[in-house]
Order: C-alpha cells, then sequence, then structure tokens
C-alpha cells in the first residue's frame, strides 16, 4: 500500500468565524470520502485540517508547519483574505500551490504563481447584477457593503459597470461587519430615494439588514451578492428576505445530478438544512484540488501539483464551470435568483 | 531672620464652608513654627494651599521671594518645599528603600535617559542619599522590607526620612508624632530639633502640647480657619482664646 | 419643527442607547461594588440569550416566563462567576493586598479567563453562528408614531430599564442592602468591621447585576433576531464605555452615558459614513473626559 | 555582580546559540515562525509592561501603537520603498509621537478613567487603520514584498530574520529593564502606588506618565515593524481591541510587575495555543483555563513584583489545609 | 462568668513572622482594660484577631462564655463587639449620615441621635462626603460609628490620635460614661497617661508577647511602664 497523498486545509474552526470553517470542513470531507471511495487513484488522499481562528498570527504558523511537512503537496485556504495573505507569503516562498474557496481580495490571485482562488470575483458579479438593474429599469442606486476588502470590490466591482451604463450611484457606503444596528443607515438611504439597493453582505448581516428594512416599512428592492446565498438568511429574517434578488454561482435546486449528490450528502448530515454559497465553494475547491492530484499522478510533487491546478479548465462543479486565467482567476457563470414565499428560486 | 514662607491673606471656602479665612503669617529662615487648633481648623488645608494640592479662592504664597500660589505641587517640591501627610501615605507595595528613593529621585531629577546609559553617578547619588536618610530615621534593617508591612510609627518615620530626603529647604510635617507614645514623641521631638539646629526650616501640625510647646519657637493657632494666635508657646499657653477653643481647661 | 428625518435618527439614537443603558446598569452595580472590570459581564448576556433561546425552542412559553427562567439562569451565572472567578482573590486582606493593582488586576484577568471558556464553550456547542429564533418571539413589530417609526420591543425596553433603574436607585440609596453594597465598595475592609457580611453582599451584587445582565441579553437578542455566542462583546465595550463616562459607580450616569452615546451614534451615522460612527462616539468620550476627567456624575478625588 | 553577568551571559547564549541550535536540529520553518512570532510579543508585552506593570495604568489601547509601527514600516516598504534600516525606527518614531500626542489631553486621567481613554484611543486608531482607505488601504491591508535589508545585507533566511528579530527585541528589552530597574523604574512605581504623594516628592505625575506612555509605545511601535516584516502581509485586525487584551493578558499572567513576568505571559499565552493545536476545537477552552489555573494559584503572577514567592511561602509556612482558620488573613 | 470578652492564649503568625505570642487578656462585664505598647509590637493585631479580620492561629476569643474565635467579622461584630479601628476605615465617599447609618445595622434612629449629641460636629456635617472632613472629624465619625450598634464590648485602638487635647479628653470622659452604661472596653491607646487614668487593668505588650500585666493604677507607678512610656515622670 502506498502513502497517502496528503493535502492541508487552513481554516477557522474556532472563533467569530468558526461557522464557515466548520461548513467547509463538512464539505470537504464530503468531497474527500467520495472521491477515496471512487477508486480515482490506488492511492487515499488524505486532508490535514489546521485551525487559523481567523488570525493572522496563527494563519502564518500553519503555513508554515504545512510547508514543514513534507508529505503536503498541496494547500487549500484560508477563509478571510487577510489570513490568506499572510499565509500566501509563506507558500510563495516554499513554493506551494494555495488555493482559497472564499479570498476575494483583489490581489490575492497576484500575490504569485503559486495562488488561485475558486471565488467568483466581484468584477464579474457587480456587472451582472448592473445589466440586470438596467434591463429592469432601475437607475438610481444606493450602494452599501461590508467594510472589507471584499465589501471593497463589491462596490467597485458594481459602480463601475453601472455607472457605464448610464445609472446613477446616490449613495456609496460601507459598515463594519457584525454592526447590529442598521436602523440609521437604513433611514439615510430612504432619504436619498434611490430606486435599488445593492448590498454586499453575508446571510447574517443580510438577515439584520433586511429585517430593519421591513421593521422601518423601508420598501426598496434589494439587490446583493453570492455571499448572501444561504437558506439560514431566510430562517433568520423570514418574510422580510422576500422580494431579495441576488446573483449566485450555485442554487441546490439546480437539476444537476452534480449539484443533487452534494445537496443530498450535505442535507444528511444537517438535519435536511440546504448548503448555502460557501460550502459549496469549498467543496469545489477540494474537487478542484482532487482533480489537480489525479492529473499531476504518479508525479504528485509541490511542482507538478502547480502546473495540475493552473491546468484546471472548465471543471465542472456544484457551483459552476471553473477555469483559471494566467492569473489564477476563476471565471465562472452566474445564475440570478430572487427570494419568493421564503425560498430561493432561479430567475430565468 | 528673612521670611522663608509668606502666607498672605490666605482664604479657601469649600462650598458654604470656609476651612481656611484670610489668614496672613510667616515663616522665617531657619525656624521651628507649630501650628494648632481644634479639629477641622483647617490647618491641613492650610498646609495643602501651601504646597499646591489645593488652590487657594483667594490670597497669596510665597516661598523664598517668589510667588507659588497656584503652582503644582510638584513644582512647590522642586523650590525646596516637602511635606509629610496625616493620614501616613506611603507607598505600599514598594521596599522602604525605594520609597525613600523616590523622595530622592523627585529633588535630583527622575532621568529615564540615565537610567539606560551611565547616569551611575547620579544613581550613587541617590542611592547613598537614600542610605544616608535611612540610617537617620533607624530603618536600616527593614530596608527591603515592604512598606506596607511596616507598624504605624515606623511608616510616621518613613515618611520623614522620604521628605528629607528631597532635601527641602522647608519641611511641612502634619501630626508627626500622632499614634506615638510619649516617649516615641520625645524621641521624634529630639529628632525634629535636631533637624531644625542643622539650619532646616520646620512647620509642623501637632495635637501633642509637649511635642509643640516643648520645641517650637513659635506658634499659629488657628480656629474655625482664622488665625486666633501667633506667638510664642509660652505666651500662647495663656491666651484664653486659645485655652476656650483649643486647651480647654488645664493641660496636661 | 425637526425634519422627520432627524426625528427618525433621534428615536432609533434614543433606542440604541436604551439598549446600551439595559447592559450598563447591571456592568455598573458590578464594577461599583468590587472595583474590577468584569470582563464575564457580555458572557452574562450571552448567556442569558441562549438560555432564553432553549426555552423558546424546547417549550416554547410565554415571553414572560421566558423573561423569569432567563432571570433565574442569570442568578446562578452570576453566583457562579462570582465563587469561580472573584471569590478566590478575596483571601488576601493584608493590606498590601488589598492595596495593590495586581490584585485587582488579577480578578480582571479571572474574569477574561472565565469569559473566554464560556464564550469557547457556547461557540463548542451551539457553533459560532446567529442561532435561529422562533419569528414569532421577536419583538420588532412595527409602531408608527406620528411621523416616526418605533417597535414594540422599544417600548419594553424601555419599561424594563426604567424598572431597572429606579429599582436599584431606590435599592442604593434607601435599603439596608443597598447602603451594605456601597459601603463594601467603598472600603471592603471598613464593612467587615461595620458587621456587614462582606461575602454575602458580593454575591448577591453579582446575582442582582447578573441577572439584569441575562434579561438585558435575551430582551437584545429577541429585539435584534441575533443570539451568538460573541453577542455580548460590542455591547459590553459600550457598557464599559458609558460607565465610565458616567463616572464608575453613578447608575444614572451610566444611563444618561448610555443615551448619549446611542445618539451620538445614530446621529453621526447620519453626517457621516458609519463606520465613523463609533469614531465619534469615542471623541466625545475623550472631550467629556477631558473635561471631567472623574466622568459626568463621578465623585471627585479624595482630598489629600 | 558576577552572578549578574552570568545570568546575562546566558540570556545572551540561550537567545542566540541554544535556540537556534535547536531551531537548527529541527530544521522546520515553523519552529522559526513561533520563535520569531513570539519574540514579537515578548517585544510588545515587555512595552506594556512599562506602562501598565511598573507605573500601574491600565492600558486598553495598546495594540493600536503596535499596528502604528506596522503601518509605517509596512507603507514605507511598499510605497516609498524605505526599506527596514530605516523603516524600524521610523515606525518606533512615528508610534511615539502619535502616543505624544494622544497624550497631551489624556494624561491627567487616572485609574480607570485612564484605562477608558486608552481603549478609545485605541479603537480609534483601529478605525483608521480599517476606514482612512487612500492611506492605510483600509481593509485590504499593506503588502509587503520587500524582505529585510538590514545596513545592505539582504536577510531572507528564517534563521536570519530569526536573529534580526531576537537581536531587536533583546536590545530592547534590556533597554527596557532597564528603565524599569532603575530609580527611574522607582518613580513610575511610585506613579503606581500613590499618584497624588508622588507629587509631593516633586514628581512631574503627568510628564511621567506621559514619557512611560510614550516610551511604551515606541517599543511596541518598533515591535508592530517587526511583525510588518516577517509576515509581509499586515491588515487592521491585526491591531484591533482583542489584540490588546491577548498583550494585557499577557503581561498580567506573567506576574505585573515584573519584566520577567511579561516575558514569560508573552510566551506562555503565544506558545500554548500552538502547543495545544492537537486538542483540537477545545484547545482555546484550555488556553481559557491554564489562563485562570495561572492567576488563580500564583495570583500575583508567575514572576509577580509583589512577589510569588512571599506567595508561596506563605501557603507553605501557614500550611494551606484550605480550612479558613489556617489562613492568616481571610475574608471568610 | 465575669469576664464578658476573654482572649486566651492567642497566637499569631503571618507568613513566618509570629505577631503575637500567647497573648491573654480579660475584660470584665463593665470594665475598661488598656493595652500598652511600642509601635510595632502587635496591638493592632490583637485588635483585629478579636474582630475576626485576622484568623488566629492558635488560642481562644471568647465573648460572654462563647468562643468567636472561628467566627466571621460580621457574626462577632451581632455578638456585639464593635471596634473603632486603626486608620478609621471610614467609607470615604459615603456621607457622615450614611456612614453612621451603615454602623448602625439593624438599629435605627435613637442610636444615631445619641451618637449625634456626642459629637455635635458630625450633626453639624450630616451630609458632607466623609472623605472631605478633617482627620479628627474622621476619628469622630469612627468611634461614633461603632457606638451606632450598642456594642457590648467596644474595642477603641488608639481614639485619640489626630484629636485635640479638648477632644482627647472629651474621649476619655466618653469612654467611662460608656462603662457606667455597663459596656466594656478594650482600648489601645498611646497616650499611656490617659489610658491608665481611666483604665482598670492594663496590659503591655512588647514583642507580641505581653510583658507586664496588672492594675492600672500599679502600672502607672510601675518604674519599667513609666521610664518606656511616660518619659520616666510620674503624673
Ligand atoms: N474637600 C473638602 N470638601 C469639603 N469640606 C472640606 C474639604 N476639605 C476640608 N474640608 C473641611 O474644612 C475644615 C478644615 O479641615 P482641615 O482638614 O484643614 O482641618 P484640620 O485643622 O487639619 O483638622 P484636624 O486636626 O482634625 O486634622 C473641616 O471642617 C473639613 O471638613
Ligand atoms: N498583614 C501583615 N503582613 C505582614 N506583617 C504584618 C501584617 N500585619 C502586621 N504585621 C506586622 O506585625 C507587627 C505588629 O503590627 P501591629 O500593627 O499590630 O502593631 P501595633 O502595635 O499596632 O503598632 P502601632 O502602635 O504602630 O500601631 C508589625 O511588625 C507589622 O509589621
Ligand atoms: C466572500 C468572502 C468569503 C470573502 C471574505 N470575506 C474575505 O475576507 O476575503
Ligand atoms: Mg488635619
Ligand atoms: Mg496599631
Amino acid at each position: 500500500q502506498d502513502a497517502p497523498i496528503v493535502i492541508g486545509y487552513q481554516l477557522p474552526l474556532t472563533g467569530n468565524t468558526a461557522q464557515y470553517g466548520q461548513d467547509f470542513k463538512s464539505a470537504a470531507e464530503i468531497a474527500l470520502e467520495k472521491f477515496n471511495a471512487s477508486g480515482a487513484l490506488p492511492v487515499p488522499v488524505e486532508i490535514i485540517y489546521e485551525d487559523s481562528r481567523s488570525d493572522a498570527k496563527e494563519g502564518v504558523t500553519i503555513a508554515r508547519k504545512f510547508v514543514d511537512n513534507d508529505d503536503i503537496v498541496a494547500v487549500l485556504g484560508d477563509f478571510t483574505s487577510t489570513v490568506s495573505m499572510a499565509a500566501a507569503q509563506v507558500y510563495k516562498k516554499a513554493g506551494v500551490v494555495q488555493l482559497s474557496q472564499t479570498a476575494s481580495h483583489p490581489d490575492f490571485a497576484k500575490i504569485s504563481e503559486w495562488q488561485f482562488r475558486n471565488i467568483t470575483t466581484q468584477d464579474q458579479e457587480g456587472a451582472v447584477n448592473a445589466e440586470w438593474m438596467h434591463e429592469k429599469g432601475i437607475e438610481k442606486v444606493a450602494v452599501i457593503a461590508e467594510q472589507t476588502d471584499w465589501g471593497q470590490s463589491v462596490v467597485k466591482g458594481f459602480t463601475t459597470p453601472f455607472k457605464d451604463m448610464g445609472g446613477e450611484v446616490v449613495f456609496e457606503e460601507f459598515f463594519n461587519r457584525g454592526l447590529a444596528d442598521f436602523r440609521s443607515i437604513i433611514t439615510k438611504i430612504d432619504e436619498t430615494n434611490p430606486d435599488a439597493v445593492y448590498t454586499g453582505f453575508f446571510y447574517e448581516d443580510g438577515a439584520q439588514f433586511l429585517k430593519q428594512m421591513e421593521q422601518l416599512g423601508v420598501d426598496i428592492p434589494v439587490y446583493s451578492t453570492s455571499a448572501a446565498y444561504n437558506d439560514k438568511l431566510i430562517e433568520l429574517s423570514g418574510e422580510a428576505a422576500d422580494g431579495l434578488f441576488l446573483t449566485a454561482t450555485f442554487l441546490p435546486t439546480r437539476e444537476d445530478a452534480g449539484v443533487q449528490e452534494f445537496v443530498e450528502e450535505w442535507k444528511s448530515l444537517h438535519d435536511g438544512a440546504a448548503p448555502g454559497q460557501f460550502p459549496a465553494q469549498a467543496y469545489d475547491a477540494v474537487n478542484i484540488m482532487l482533480e489537480a492530484v489525479v492529473r499531476a499522478y504518479p508525479d504528485v510533487t509541490r511542482e507538478s501539483m502547480r502546473e495540475a491546478v493552473a491546468a484546471t479548465t472548465d471543471f465542472p462543479g456544484v457551483t459552476g464551470n471553473t477555469s483559471f486565467d494566467e492569473n489564477g482567476e476563476p471565471l465562472k457563470e452566474l445564475t440570478k435568483a430572487t427570494v419568493e414565499n421564503g425560498e430561493f428560486v432561479e430567475v430565468k | 531672620m528673612t521670611a522663608l514662607l509668606e502666607l498672605d491673606g490666605l482664604t479657601r471656602h469649600f462650598g458654604g464652608l470656609t476651612a481656611v479665612d484670610e489668614v496672613t503669617t510667616h515663616v522665617g529662615q531657619g525656624e521651628l513654627v507649630g501650628l494648632i487648633g481644634p479639629n477641622g481648623a483647617g490647618k491641613t488645608t492650610l498646609f495643602n494651599l501651601i504646597s499646591g494640592f489645593t488652590r487657594p479662592s483667594s490670597g497669596a504664597v510665597r516661598f523664598k521671594g517668589e510667588e507659588i500660589t497656584g503652582l503644582p505641587p510638584h513644582q512647590v517640591a522642586h523650590r525646596g518645599m516637602s511635606r509629610t501627610f496625616q493620614n501616613l501615605r506611603v507607598f505600599p507595595n514598594m521596599t522602604v528603600f525605594d520609597n525613600i528613593s523616590v523622595g530622592a529621585l523627585g529633588a535630583l531629577g527622575v532621568g529615564a535617559f540615565q537610567s539606560v546609559i551611565g547616569g551611575r553617578k547620579r544613581s550613587h547619588e541617590i542611592s547613598e542619599r537614600s542610605w544616608e536618610m535611612l540610617e537617620r530615621v533607624g530603618l536600616n534593617e527593614q530596608a527591603n522590607d515592604l512598606a506596607a508591612n511596616l507598624s504605624y510609627g515606623k511608616r510616621k518615620y518613613l515618611e520623614i526620612a522620604r521628605a528629607l530626603a528631597m532635601e527641602p529647604d522647608l519641611l511641612i510635617l502634619d501630626e508627626p508624632a500622632a499614634g506615638m507614645n510619649h516617649s516615641e514623641t520625645a524621641e521624634l521631638s529630639q529628632f525634629i530639633t535636631e533637624l531644625n539646629s542643622e539650619g532646616l526650616t520646620i512647620m509642623l501640625v501637632e495635637h501633642d502640647m509637649s511635642l509643640v510647646m516643648g520645641i517650637c519657637e513659635r506658634v499659629v493657632v488657628l480656629a474655625s480657619g482664622r488665625k486666633i494666635a501667633d506667638d510664642t508657646p509660652v505666651e500662647v499657653r495663656q491666651n484664653q482664646a486659645v485655652l476656650d477653643a483649643y486647651l480647654g481647661g488645664d493641660d496636661e | 419643527m425637526l425634519d422627520p428625518y432627524y426625528l427618525q435618527q433621534l428615536t432609533i439614537g434614543l433606542s440604541l442607547g436604551m439598549i446600551y443603558a439595559l447592559m450598563a446598569i447591571g456592568f455598573t452595580l458590578i464594577f461599583g461594588v468590587l472595583n474590577v472590570v468584569n470582563f464575564a459581564h457580555g458572557e452574562i448576556y450571552t448567556i442569558g440569550a441562549f438560555a432564553g433561546l432553549l426555552m423558546i425552542a424546547t417549550f416554547g412559553p410565554p415571553l414572560l416566563a421566558v423573561l423569569l427562567v432567563v432571570m433565574a439562569v442569570g442568578a446562578l451565572a452570576g453566583f457562579g462567576l462570582e465563587r469561580l472567578a472573584f471569590k478566590p482573590f478575596r483571601r488576601f486582606s493584608d493590606e498590601a493586598s488589598m492595596k495593590s493593582r495586581a490584585m485587582r488586576e488579577a480578578t480582571l484577568m479571572s474574569s477574561l479567563a472565565m469569559s473566554i471558556v464560556a464564550r469557547e464553550s457556547l461557540e463548542l456547542i451551539f457553533g459560532s453562528q446567529f442561532q435561529s429564533v422562533d419569528l414569532s418571539y421577536l419583538i420588532n413589530k412595527q409602531i408608527q408614531l406620528g411621523p416616526v417609526t418605533i417597535v414594540n420591543g422599544d417600548l419594553i425596553i424601555f419599561a424594563v430599564a426604567l424598572v431597572m433603574f429606579l429599582g436599584l436607585q431606590w435599592l442604593l440609596k434607601y435599603s439596608t442592602i443597598g447602603l451594605s453594597i456601597r459601603a463594601v465598595s467603598n472600603n471592603p475592609l471598613g464593612a467587615r468591621y461595620c458587621g456587614i457580611n462582606t461575602d454575602r453582599t458580593i454575591i448577591l451584587t453579582f446575582v442582582i447585576g447578573s441577572v439584569m445582565g441575562a434579561l438585558a441579553g435575551i430582551l437584545v437578542g429577541l429585539y435584534y433576531g441575533a443570539i451568538y455566542p460573541s453577542m455580548g462583546f460590542t455591547p459590553g465595550i459600550k457598557a464599559f464605555v458609558a460607565m465610565v463616562m458616567g463616572g464608575l459607580s453613578s447608575i444614572p450616569g451610566a444611563v444618561i452615558s448610555a443615551m448619549i452615546l446611542g445618539i451620538t451614534e445614530s446621529m453621526a451615522t447620519s453626517v457621516v459614513s458609519s463606520v465613523w460612527a463609533d469614531m465619534v462616539a469615542y471623541a466625545f468620550l475623550l472631550i467629556t473626559l477631558v473635561f471631567f476627567p472623574q466622568g459626568l456624575f463621578g465623585a471627585r478625588r479624595e482630598r489629600v | 555582580m558576577s552572578k549578574q553577568l552570568l545570568t546575562k551571559v546566558g540570556m545572551v547564549v540561550l537567545l542566540f546559540v541554544v535556540v537556534p541550535a535547536v531551531l537548527m536540529a529541527f530544521d522546520r520553518g515553523y519552529f522559526y515562525q513561533i520563535a520569531t512570532i513570539a519574540a514579537v510579543f515578548v517585544l510588545l508585552a515587555a512595552s506594556l509592561h512599562l506602562v501598565t506593570g511598573v507605573a500601574g495604568l491600565l492600558h486598553l489601547g495598546h495594540a493600536a501603537f503596535y499596528g502604528i509601527g506596522a503601518y509605517v514600516a509596512a507603507l514605507l516598504g511598499s510605497e516609498l520603498e524605505i526599506g527596514f534600516t530605516l523603516g524600524l525606527p521610523a515606525a518606533g518614531l512615528a508610534a511615539a509621537f502619535v502616543a505624544f500626542l494622544v497624550a497631551l489631553p489624556t494624561m491627567r486621567l487616572i485609574s480607570i478613567y485612564f484605562a477608558v481613554a486608552t481603549l478609545a484611543i485605541g479603537q480609534m486608531l483601529y478605525l483608521i487603520f480599517l476606514n482612512w482607505v487612500s492611506v492605510t488601504k483600509g481593509p485590504n491591508g499593506v503588502l509587503l514584498f520587500s524582505g529585510i535589508d538590514f545596513f545592505g545585507f539582504d536577510i531572507e533566511s528564517e534563521i536570519g530574520i530569526y536573529y534580526v528579530v531576537t537581536a531587536i527585541m533583546a536590545l530592547s528589552v534590556v533597554v527596557l529593564y532597564r528603565l524599569t530597574n532603575s530609580y527611574y523604574g522607582n518613580a513610575l512605581r511610585s506613579l503606581r502606588e500613590d499618584d497624588q504623594c508622588a507629587a509631593a516628592m516633586g514628581i512631574n505625575v503627568t510628564v511621567l506618565k506621559m514619557q512611560a506612555f510614550v516610551i511604551s509605545a515606541f517599543f511596541a511601535g518598533l515591535a508592530g515593524a517587526l511583525w510588518a516584516y516577517t509576515t509581509g502581509y499586515i491588515s487592521p485586525n491585526d491591531f484591533n481591541f482583542s489584540q490588546s487584551i491577548l498583550v494585557l493578558a499577557m503581561v498580567v499572567v506573567g506576574g505585573l510587575g515584573s519584566l520577567p513576568g511579561a516575558v514569560i505571559g508573552a510566551l506562555l499565552l503565544i506558545l500554548l495555543p500552538e502547543v495545544l493545536r492537537d486538542v483540537g476545537d477545545t484547545r482555546n477552552i484550555f488556553v481559557g483555563l491554564v489562563m485562570f489555573g495561572a492567576i488563580l494559584f500564583l495570583p500575583k503572577g508567575l514572576f509577580g513584583e509583589v512577589s510569588a514567592l512571599r506567595f508561596a511561602r506563605r501557603i507553605l509556612g501557614s500550611g494551606w489545609s484550605g480550612s479558613a482558620d489556617n489562613r492568616e488573613v481571610g475574608w471568610e | 462568668m465575669s469576664n464578658l470578652l476573654e482572649v486566651r492564649n492567642l497566637s499569631l503568625k503571618i507568613g513566618v513572622q509570629e505577631i503575637l505570642h500567647d497573648v491573654s487578656v480579660s475584660v470584665p462585664r463593665g470594665g475598661i482594660v488598656a493595652v500598652l505598647g511600642a509601635n510595632g509590637v502587635g496591638k493592632t493585631s490583637l485588635m483585629r484577631c478579636i474582630s475576626g479580620i485576622y484568623h488566629a492561629t492558635g488560642g481562644s476569643i471568647l465573648v460572654d462564655g462563647e468562643d468567636i474565635t472561628k467566627l466571621k467579622s460580621h457574626e462577632i461584630a451581632e455578638r456585639g463587639v464593635l471596634q473603632a479601628p486603626e486608620g478609621r476605615q471610614i467609607f470615604s465617599n459615603m456621607t457622615v449620615l450614611e456612614n453612621l447609618v451603615i454602623g448602625g445595622g439593624p438599629l435605627g434612629k435613637q442610636e444615631l441621635d445619641h451618637v449625634l449629641s456626642l459629637f455635635p460636629r458630625l450633626e453639624e456635617r450630616l451630609k458632607q462626603q466623609a472623605g472631605s472632613m478633617s482627620g479628627g472629624e474622621q476619628q469622630m465619625l469612627c468611634i461614633g460609628r461603632a457606638l451606632m450598634r450598642k456594642p457590648k464590648v467596644l474595642l477603641l485602638d488608639e481614639p485619640s490620635l489626630g484629636l485635640a487635647p479638648k477632644l482627647v479628653r472629651f474621649i476619655c470622659d466618653l469612654v467611662e460614661r460608656i462603662r457606667s452604661e455597663g459596656y466594656s472596653v478594650l482600648l489601645v491607646e498611646q497616650n499611656v497617661k490617659a489610658a491608665l487614668r481611666i483604665a482598670g487593668r492594663a496590659s503591655v505588650i512588647e514583642g507580641g508577647r505581653i510583658v507586664i500585666e496588672g492594675e492600672a493604677d500599679d502600672l502607672a507607678r510601675d518604674p519599667r511602664v513609666t521610664d518606656a512610656y511616660l518619659g520616666g515622670h510620674v503624673h
């Protein structure tokens, strides 16, 4: 029996963002189990998970630890761009391929040839949303996003194409993630009388925002990104979520064998709840990595893994097809969705 | 005799209460002056006014001919005045020696820079002076004990030693003999006279008449914030106003 | 006549301030007694919210019953916290220790340690995400008051805060227990000489303060529909700031400061970007301290 | 005297010979990384020790000054290509300068009022790191591609970085040690004990507090620069309130008022989570418990000024049987 | 059972330091007993043991025949043993009135009037913050507070400290009056002359041990006492 091929996965398993990391781990386990059972390779693949707590200090330390472990041929993670980027310095120096399922910092993939990500860029999502609103005749938009690197790119990714189409951005602001009370901002947005609000938030902040919109009786259509795509958004905000528009790369309801297989497996592990955008993102990242392992086999080294990951084209994941451009950025297809009667439905 | 300290119409109100009321007096170079008066007469407040802990409502304080009214305590201290407190204030979690060294430091300058590079001469000077004071008050055996573990009386001496380490020109003592028995008080009287005979000007508040009447050259008496007498001990002892307000009947 | 926009922002600020005040009241009570920052108060608040959540999820009783259970849990948590994180440090009563900042900072750290343990445990058990609450329990039903919109939760929180505030004021000013609490806070050694059972007084203070903290937790949790393990962090900081701004041991001071903070935040949001709202609030705090170095209602420093 | 010298030599040998030798033997970048981060936090804790441990001022915003240093070093490096040799002192000075500015209105404050003022200052600086996007790049953080250039030498290797960071840390700690174990330290301690009384001794309380605050910020700034250069990427969250509390915890757990205590505290709180990594998701609970235990059993810290030894002697002396009557001073 | 307070063979160790050895003192009902000694000999420590602030490492303390050695300080206070301690320990940021009310515990108005009639200065200052009072005023407050509970045994640790001569005399009279009302007083005093005048019996402590013990009048004539504490001359 040959020794297993080992991949490192750094992710927040404790701390404030643990819910995301725990979901990633769960998705990765599903993917890995399926892969090892499929017999695609004569040797098993193993993933080592390390908890970074979304803390840069720990992130770099883990990176070193992974780099030191000669068995590890490639790395997945981290969750936040901040930690991913700090760790990236280590992987860059040591020459280990790093694929993050979520790091959305504009410079992340540019750090070196070793960095990849499979999350859509906001240039892509913003453009689709802008187009969508434009088609509906929306002219004045208020834009609001969390104050993170990702939020910054949400705003930029949307406003540039939207203005190019002749739209007007009447309000542009950021908020600190985890802000409990959006009422002041909502009142302020209402004051500018926009036709729609474009938002960059995760589902938790999203639920707060939508609930408080309703509470204040502010009735403006809300558009958002795939980051808000999670059943928990609806669970937390109830009827307030109805009428939310968003783009997504992953719809658990999509009639696709791969998607359904993942969704079923996930539901059986999570009391019947459907997976959101992020776990799907992680599921794909792991599968992309596994596919790369297959491609590189039997010569699985750090170098060959980088080539194999870079060679990913039209990988058919649950979040759509993924290819990497020369910078390690993914190119994806986006679907439009909305919330109707407490459910996400695709907009055709 | 030139006046080292001059108080001119010093007044302090607290709300409706006038704690110190138009007090004018002086302390000459090398003098040993006592300040007495009933409880709440304003003695401590007067000391606080002189040493900068309380701002006067009106009036002026002059020290060595210079007006120091309203200066903050550390600046007053720098000009050569040091004091002790009525309700004992030592640095409880520091050793006896370190307590005293703070006094020396205040006078010689704190010196962040010297403590890192060089500064040997200065630190030598500080430790010399601190040891000298320790020995003077006989605390050298307890030099390394925490001040908090000293008994009340020893802390009194520690406080005095710390004030002396500043090598002041004027020493202000607020009830130095409180909590001491007769023989200890006698010892203290001796110590204070000795200091005074070395040329140190001293002003003290005390309720122990054996001390005040025994060693002071002049006694100022306050009652309800006003100065009611300012004279030699012998005269003050016979002053009817003082007898009524303070001593009451025969004194022991 | 005020622009309805500003009126609405002011209302939001008031409601925000009320929420901070709700938490600050219990916090100030505990601080007042022990002169230590209780870093675990935020966790008491969280525990209260989670206790309520569990009640709702398993039994679905009327809101009042939920609140009563939460108060009981808060009392228990406060008792436990005192025994674990504070009591052990009271075995040192020699003068050096009593005056030593080290001792005070030791309890500051022991409460921090307890708060870490509590938060991490909650995270381990429930996960760090927002918990789903039965939406019918949320106290965010809209109420229109002329040009401004509020929710029923605002009224409930106002009522609870008012009752807590008046109750505590009465307790501290007129009851024997209140006098003992203040006496212990002022001079624990002196209190023992006066025959006050300091141990019991301290426990009682913790219990009362924690009941209030837990109650604040569930109310705010239901107000926002956001219950999660680190929910106590931000309100904890705000309560701390409000307490100090008010002058440490003054409960009216803390309440007024909490209101000021809330209003400053919402007003700032209407002028500058919301990311800077806290900046304005902190700047306001600093300015207050420059002019009132002992807080708005703080006791002056003792005379020398 | 000779014993002191021995300790000194011992420390140097430990830091620059033994630790690297051990690291070399394992040849693990991981250990270097931990050692380097530990060194940064030792410096950070030592700098806070000056203000909180010695001068007794509860400082709840120390991470912000650490952040200023990191930002200055990183921005100088990435934007102006000013390297480590100049960036390091610039980082320290910038932090000190900002500390000086904010100290002007706040140094009059005492006790918890001071603490809350520093909390506000820390939060304000954090908000600036996060939201002043045009200068700090806001949430995007700053990428610093250049390595350490130390007076013309380019230092790339792990061991090289370890040496540079440790050398700077050691030097700074020596300076801080001399500051606190001197008469200057006594002056600071007198502030902690009784500031009014210190004023009566001719000590300018406000200025002294300010000095301590500024000096401490200077070293925190150095630590920040070291952090920026060891990770190559910094972002606002590295300098938030939790980090301030972490550093404070280091100073207190190790023993308030003692520099070795602060050093040990920093090592403990950096190494412990790493050592406990195999425990799994519960590891932070253990960190909390260890912290609690350390405070409970050594209430004046591992190396507290008001010494742990005295405490130990007391326990042993009176036989800590746990019953109330055996405790000489009980609150029961 | 004539001794209201009885301290038997008390010893106290703090760390390695032996502060009290084998100290025995007894206060008869309606008697005044003085404890004398130089600074730092352990007088205050003895008082603290009686009030339950320190826990003795050996020996026992009885009040009215009941062993209180192991009781907590508030239980001791409930048994009528109250102290005006060294350092005063007043509640400095509460008002004078509040200080007295706390001292009164379950007792109320009547005692308050009694105490205020003893110290008119306090009556003038009922609303003043205790910490802002003068040293002597605080001392009055401290004694007044102890009296608020109608103590069976009153422990006074240097009550004359910081008081003007007129008031010292007043305190002496007060102590005698309290005794005449049937209370017992244990008095630590540096003003040896005054103490011996009012006390029935007295003990002298040196280095944590009782070295002389006897009738106050005898002690006042004992050269060991007069030399050491009265500056050699007898009154
Ligand atoms: N900060 C203050 N606020 C209010 N009243 C004050 C303050 N400081 C002093 N007083 C009052 O002023 C009067 C004078 O007090 P001071 O302490 O000067 O008296 P003293 O002569 O030193 O008395 P003693 O001999 O008892 O120490 C007292 O009645 C006191 O209550
Ligand atoms: N908590 C403590 N820790 C260590 N030593 C102590 C403690 N309490 C008292 N001592 C020591 O016990 C001895 C007796 O102190 P105590 O205060 O009882 O003396 P005293 O007779 O009351 O003196 P004074 O007349 O000065 O008040 C002193 O040497 C003191 O240093
Ligand atoms: C989409 C998000 C998961 C991106 C993440 N917020 C980040 O820091 O990059
Ligand atoms: Mg006085
Ligand atoms: Mg005594």
